[in-house]
């Protein structure tokens, strides 16, 4: 294991960049969120919540797919090139690190999807593992240790180190071009911090969240049940929830002319809770905020499991506990449901 | 620095004037007949009343590669429609002045009352516009990145 | 790859025809004269004319038509209206094929088959038929009831009344909803018809049509003492992507794009209520 | 359970039981004391979870716009500001005054979690104001912060404690009128150069995600279809493709809004990313009071808002926006 003084990490940052773009957590106009560092950018490590998750380096916000060019009645398609430069992720937390397991299997699956695999390849990731979580963090529940992530290479940091321990060969030469700046050693401060922060994730009050039921009762059963309607309730039809979501992954394919003879089709994140998600030409089968709300919850909990071996569409990362304008969640949902049994 | 310089002599700014059918662009009609000259890229979009101007077309020319905006109706008083113009008065001068909060150059966008029968006036207001618009030059602050430097041919 | 299917190939519309008053054919094929891609009926794709976006129509035209590809489409959206206003000789992008065929070669295979659509719903049926006719041998007795709100709406009337009506062991049905001066034929809904027409419940049942439609026709067919697992329709939700990757298409964890559209009764009975 | 809380639940109580009234709409528990939700309440045992304490942020007025559709009558808790959207939502025909009971309720400033959080303090398992001060428990160890400091941004600029408008109040304790001037952000970055308010704007505006938590949640945003939504307008979008995109949706919401806009705050208090979108519509309130006399949306339920009123000695645009007239 190796270790940085917490006054060289800009060193080691300006190091890693210097070869390789580099993402982390910045901070900008008062917030954090993952961004390409830069000499002078305000590293936000000590952020527990980015607001968005890490998923938009792999699958961004807003990604032009093609251009089209016109010309008469003729039309000429130019695809993107694809080879995307390596770059290095730095900081991702356990959760998120996870999150692109659930990401991977929806963009890996046949047929793969290019865009987003180019990107996932190109990385590099270093995860950092949480030594503060708080009252909305329910990785617990997900099989998911805080105090050790996985990724390429895995860091902890305290008030006086960083340390570093790789996990891959990927992660073993970014450690090589790193190494001038560290020292060796570290192994007791880490299980020390681990136990720690392992005590307090125990405590913590969503941690021991039982979602049995979700997985001994039928769809239908649980599509069925009567609660949605008062859970949805005061739900504002907002994509706040489905944005920080570090899972989310449905993404619409909009048009957009950028001359007289070209347009750009690009894909961009949707949410299931807008009103035109599932708007046809010809009808829409949920035109109500209970069923759009309803969707959503069934695809981490139930639908997502059903495709992926049981494993569920939610990380614990708690950001919708967080950021959910009317405080609703998926924790709210989870105990509704699967806190009595239904008769 | 020198293609820098180069380029911007050779700026032509696009300009966007909304003119109300009824005064200005009959205005913008008799300085061509009376043979007074206006930039020609001042390209008109005539709407039935200035009123008609929707905050989003503004936004829309931006968008697409306008430099400058320019709103052209009735004198105060002497709307088609009796008011119309009036509400234009006072949706403008609250977007402009919101524009300009956002860090939009003031001068980019001008609200101007030209009669049809002042030829001569329309004239020398888009050449003044169009003046300063050049002075400005291009607009980076309220375009789209995606629009191609030739969006607007 | 999805690069490859997200990407669009270039098609030219070689024909148009306008078979109702909103709806016409357009007959497609790639920019080197040759068919597209191969498909198998049932089978959808992504048809643009790059300006408003994407959208999915069933591939009319059967598989066994190694000339081209037709696509039936009704005008009622954005997307539908560009594609109406185009020319032949205009290139669109097409791409695919995507979803689940119907079972013409496993179950259908030597049954007797009865298609039952209502206005735009023949355009699906159409190809899974003319694929039936031209593998003639394999199947039994056919009967298609067809339905439309009027005269002008059925489409494809001219194949339906030159080709079909000529087959050997194939029977037409045909009506609309109002009398109409010049019609001669049956004057009625779909469903009732079915009833009337006294069908023998041993038949495959393949439906195609506006969602009430397939809703009192199945319950038609259930009293005539049809099985669930012996009847087949197509759902159709909101597509963008054609690859099960977009999220929005899904009936309880099936999406349509992919794991349909063609779905078993029996197999929607298992789905959430919420197509 | 706070004094106040308990008249409330007694008060809702009787209108179910007496059947006064068909739907209570307040706040419901949450896991914490911090995340209660909007609910509504049918029966008086559902009251079991109502809350009503120290977190109660959120403005109730817009879901009587939906609940208003179905038949029965609706009461009501609403706070001093959120009466003001309350009455424009009545003068724009979007709620019925008769189907609803409106009980103002006691209120002393809400808290904001996420500034108690951003205090340095993880885990938090509660919160209790008292005499100024806010006691918070947390995993890690409890703390005292000082209520002003934790206070929700809208908050802090609070519009008084006068209701305008309610069927009944509950108040116990005397709301004290805080001292502030709503106007001194806006007129800080009306004092800076366009390079610098651009720059300023370019930063928070580029944080937006687009989830239209703002516009959802504002009570004067009430169309049936956004424009923002119809993919017919030619503006529908979805995703921030590039800053203009924010930049076209924050300006016509807030245009859409201006003389509207009650300054509720809610867009503000409700953005992940902690836009201050109330700086927005507040300028546009700032230049109609100073162009067309002092105007408060939502005082009355009656009346013409300054966008469709006119006067013939209107300033001209030029000198508007200039910023150097003011109303005669």
């Amino acid at each position: 294991m190796l270790k940085f003084k917490i006054d060289k990490l800009n060193e080691l940052f300006d190091t890693i960049s210097a070869e390789t773009p580099l993402a982390m957590p910045l901070e900008k106009a008062g917030e954090a969120d993952y961004g390409r560092y830069e000499k002078g950018a305000k590293p936000a490590l000590g952020v527990l919540k980015t607001v968005k998750s890490p998923k938009d380096l792999f699958f961004p916000q807003s990604e032009t797919l093609m251009k089209f060019k016109t010309e008469g009645k003729n039309l000429a398609v130019e695809a993107p090139d694809e080879n995307v430069t390596p770059f290095v992720l730095f900081g991702v937390k356990a959760c998120d690190y996870k999150a692109f397991e659930v990401l991977d299997r929806v963009f890996l699956a046949d047929p793969v999807d290019t865009y987003y695999q180019s990107k996932r390849n190109a990385a590099t990731i270093v995860t950092l593992a949480c030594s503060k979580p708080e009252e909305s963090c329910f990785c617990k529940v997900f099989g998911i240790d805080a105090a050790a992530p996985l990724g390429d290479v895995t860091t902890w940091m305290d008030e006086t180190y960083l340390y570093w321990q790789a996990n891959t060969n990927k992660g073993e030469s970014l450690t090589e071009k790193v190494r001038a700046l560290a020292e060796e050693g570290g192994e007791d401060a880490v299980a020390k911090q681990q136990k720690a922060t392992r005590e307090i994730i125990d405590k913590l009050p969503f941690s021991h969240l039982d979602l049995s039921y979700f997985k001994e009762n039928g769809t239908k059963e649980i599509f069925d049940r009567p609660e949605w309607k008062e859970l949805s309730e005061a739900c504002l039809a907002c994509g706040t929830c489905t944005f920080v979501c570090p899972t989310c992954q449905c993404f619409d394919i909009r048009e957009f002319r950028s001359a007289k003879n070209e347009v750009i089709r690009y894909r961009c994140w949707d949410s299931c809770m807008y009103s035109d998600f599932t708007q046809m030409a010809g009808g829409n089968n949920r035109t109500t905020q209970m069923q759009r709300y309803r969707q959503r919850f069934m695809h981490k909990l139930v639908y997502y499991p059903e495709n992926n071996g049981g494993l569920f569409s939610c990380v614990g990362c708690g950001r919708c506990v967080n950021k959910c304008p009317q405080k609703l969640n998926i924790v709210k949902v989870a105990k509704a449901l699967g806190g009595k049994k239904h008769d | 620095m020198q293609s820098v310089t180069e380029t911007k002599n050779e700026f032509v700014p696009t300009i966007v004037a909304f003119c109300c059918n009824w005064c200005s662009y009959a205005g913008a009609d008799l300085a061509g007949s009376s043979r007074l000259s206006y930039p020609a890229n001042v390209k008109i979009i005539r709407v039935p009343c200035s009123c008609r101007v929707n905050p989003m077309f503004v936004l829309k020319a931006f968008q697409q590669g306008a430099d400058g905006v320019i709103l052209c109706g009735c004198h105060p008083g002497d709307c088609h429609y009796v008011t119309g113009n009036y509400y234009t008065r006072r949706r403008m001068s609250l977007l402009f002045g919101f524009l300009n909060y956002l860090g939009i150059e003031k001068d980019r966008t001008r609200v101007e009352w030209v009669s049809a029968a002042e030829g001569a006036k329309f004239s020398a207001v888009m050449n003044d516009f169009a003046k300063r618009i050049n002075e400005l030059g291009e607009n980076k602050r309220l375009k789209d990145l995606r629009v191609k430097e030739n969006g607007h041919e | 790859m999805i690069k490859e299917a997200l990407i669009p190939k270039i098609g030219v519309v070689t024909d148009i025809r306008r078979d109702t008053p909103d709806v016409k054919t357009f007959r497609v094929v790639g920019t080197d004269g040759k068919k597209l891609f191969e498909h198998l009926p049932g089978q959808c794709a992504m048809v643009s004319v790059p300006g408003v976006g994407e959208s999915m129509f069933s591939i009319t035209s059967s598989p066994t038509n190694e000339e081209y590809m037709e696509f039936s489409i009704k005008k009622c959206g954005c997307v539908t209206e560009v594609i109406h206003s185009i020319d032949v000789g205009q290139q669109i992008t097409v791409r695919g094929p995507y979803g689940r065929n119907f079972p013409v070669e496993e179950d259908f295979k030597g049954k007797d088959l009865l298609f039952i659509a209502g206005g735009i719903g023949l355009a699906p049926l159409r190809s899974v038929i003319n694929y039936v006719r031209h593998y003639r041998n394999n199947y039994g007795k056919v009967v298609v009831v067809y339905g439309a709100r009027s005269a002008d709406d059925l489409v494809d009337i001219e194949e339906i009344r030159n080709e079909w009506m000529n087959e050997k062991n194939f029977e037409v049905y045909l009506t609309i909803d109002r009398p109409q001066e010049g019609w001669n034929g049956h004057v009625g809904f779909v469903p009732a018809y079915v009833k009337e027409i006294g069908l023998d419940p041993h038949m495959t049942a393949i439906l195609c049509g506006p969602p009430i439609m397939i809703k009192f026709t199945l319950q038609g067919l259930l009293e005539l003492g049809f099985t669930k697992t012996n009847v087949y329709t197509t759902l159709e939700l909101r597509m963008k992507c054609g690859v099960g990757k977009c999220g929005r298409c899904n009936v309880g964890s099936k999406y349509v794009c992919k794991d349909g559209p063609v779905f078993r009764m029996d197999e929607i009975d298992e789905l959430p209520d919420e197509y | 359970m706070n004094k106040t809380e308990e008249q409330i639940v007694k008060r809702a109580a009787e209108l179910l039981d007496n059947k006064e009234v068909d739907k209570v709409i307040g706040w419901k528990k949450g896991e914490f004391c911090f995340d209660p939700s909007p609910a509504a309440f049918t029966s008086s045992d559902e009251l079991k979870d109502f809350v009503y304490n120290d977190f109660c942020g959120a403005n109730l007025s817009k879901y009587l716009v939906n609940e208003c559709k179905s038949g029965g009558k609706i009461a009501v808790f609403l706070k001093p500001c959120d009466t003001y959207s309350f009455n424009e939502l009545v003068k724009e025909h979007r709620v019925n005054k008769e189907k609803v009971k409106v009980i103002g309720v006691e209120c002393h400033g809400k808290l904001d979690i996420e500034k108690i959080k951003s205090k340095g303090i993880a885990a938090v398992t509660g919160a209790e104001e008292s005499g100024g001060k806010v006691a918070v428990t947390s995993l890690y160890g409890n703390a005292e912060l000082d209520k002003n400091e934790v206070l929700l941004d809208k908050c802090l600029t609070c519009k008084g404690k006068k209701f305008a408008v309610a069927d009944e109040i509950i108040v116990l304790n005397e709301m004290e009128e805080t001292k502030n001037d709503r106007f001194s952000g806006v007129e800080a970055l009306e004092k800076m150069s366009e390079e610098e308010r651009f720059a300023f704007w370019k930063a928070e505006l580029s944080k937006c995600i687009r989830c239209n938590a703002c516009r959802n949640v504002c009570p004067a945003c009430t169309c049936n279809k956004c424009v923002f939504d119809n993919n017919a307008s030619g503006v529908a979008t979805k995703a921030p493709a590039d800053t203009f995109e924010e930049q076209m949706f924050h300006i016509i919401r807030a245009f859409h809004v201006a003389g509207r806009c009650t300054d509720c705050g809610e867009c503000s208090r409700v953005c992940p990313q902690h836009i201050p979108l109330h700086l927005l519509n507040r300028k546009f309130i700032k230049d109609i009071n100073r162009l067309y006399g002092e105007f408060q949306a939502g005082e009355t339920d009656e009346g013409k808002n300054p966008l469709i009123e006119y006067r013939e000695s209107d300033a001209e645009p030029s000198s508007a926006v200039n910023g150097e007239v003011r109303h005669a």
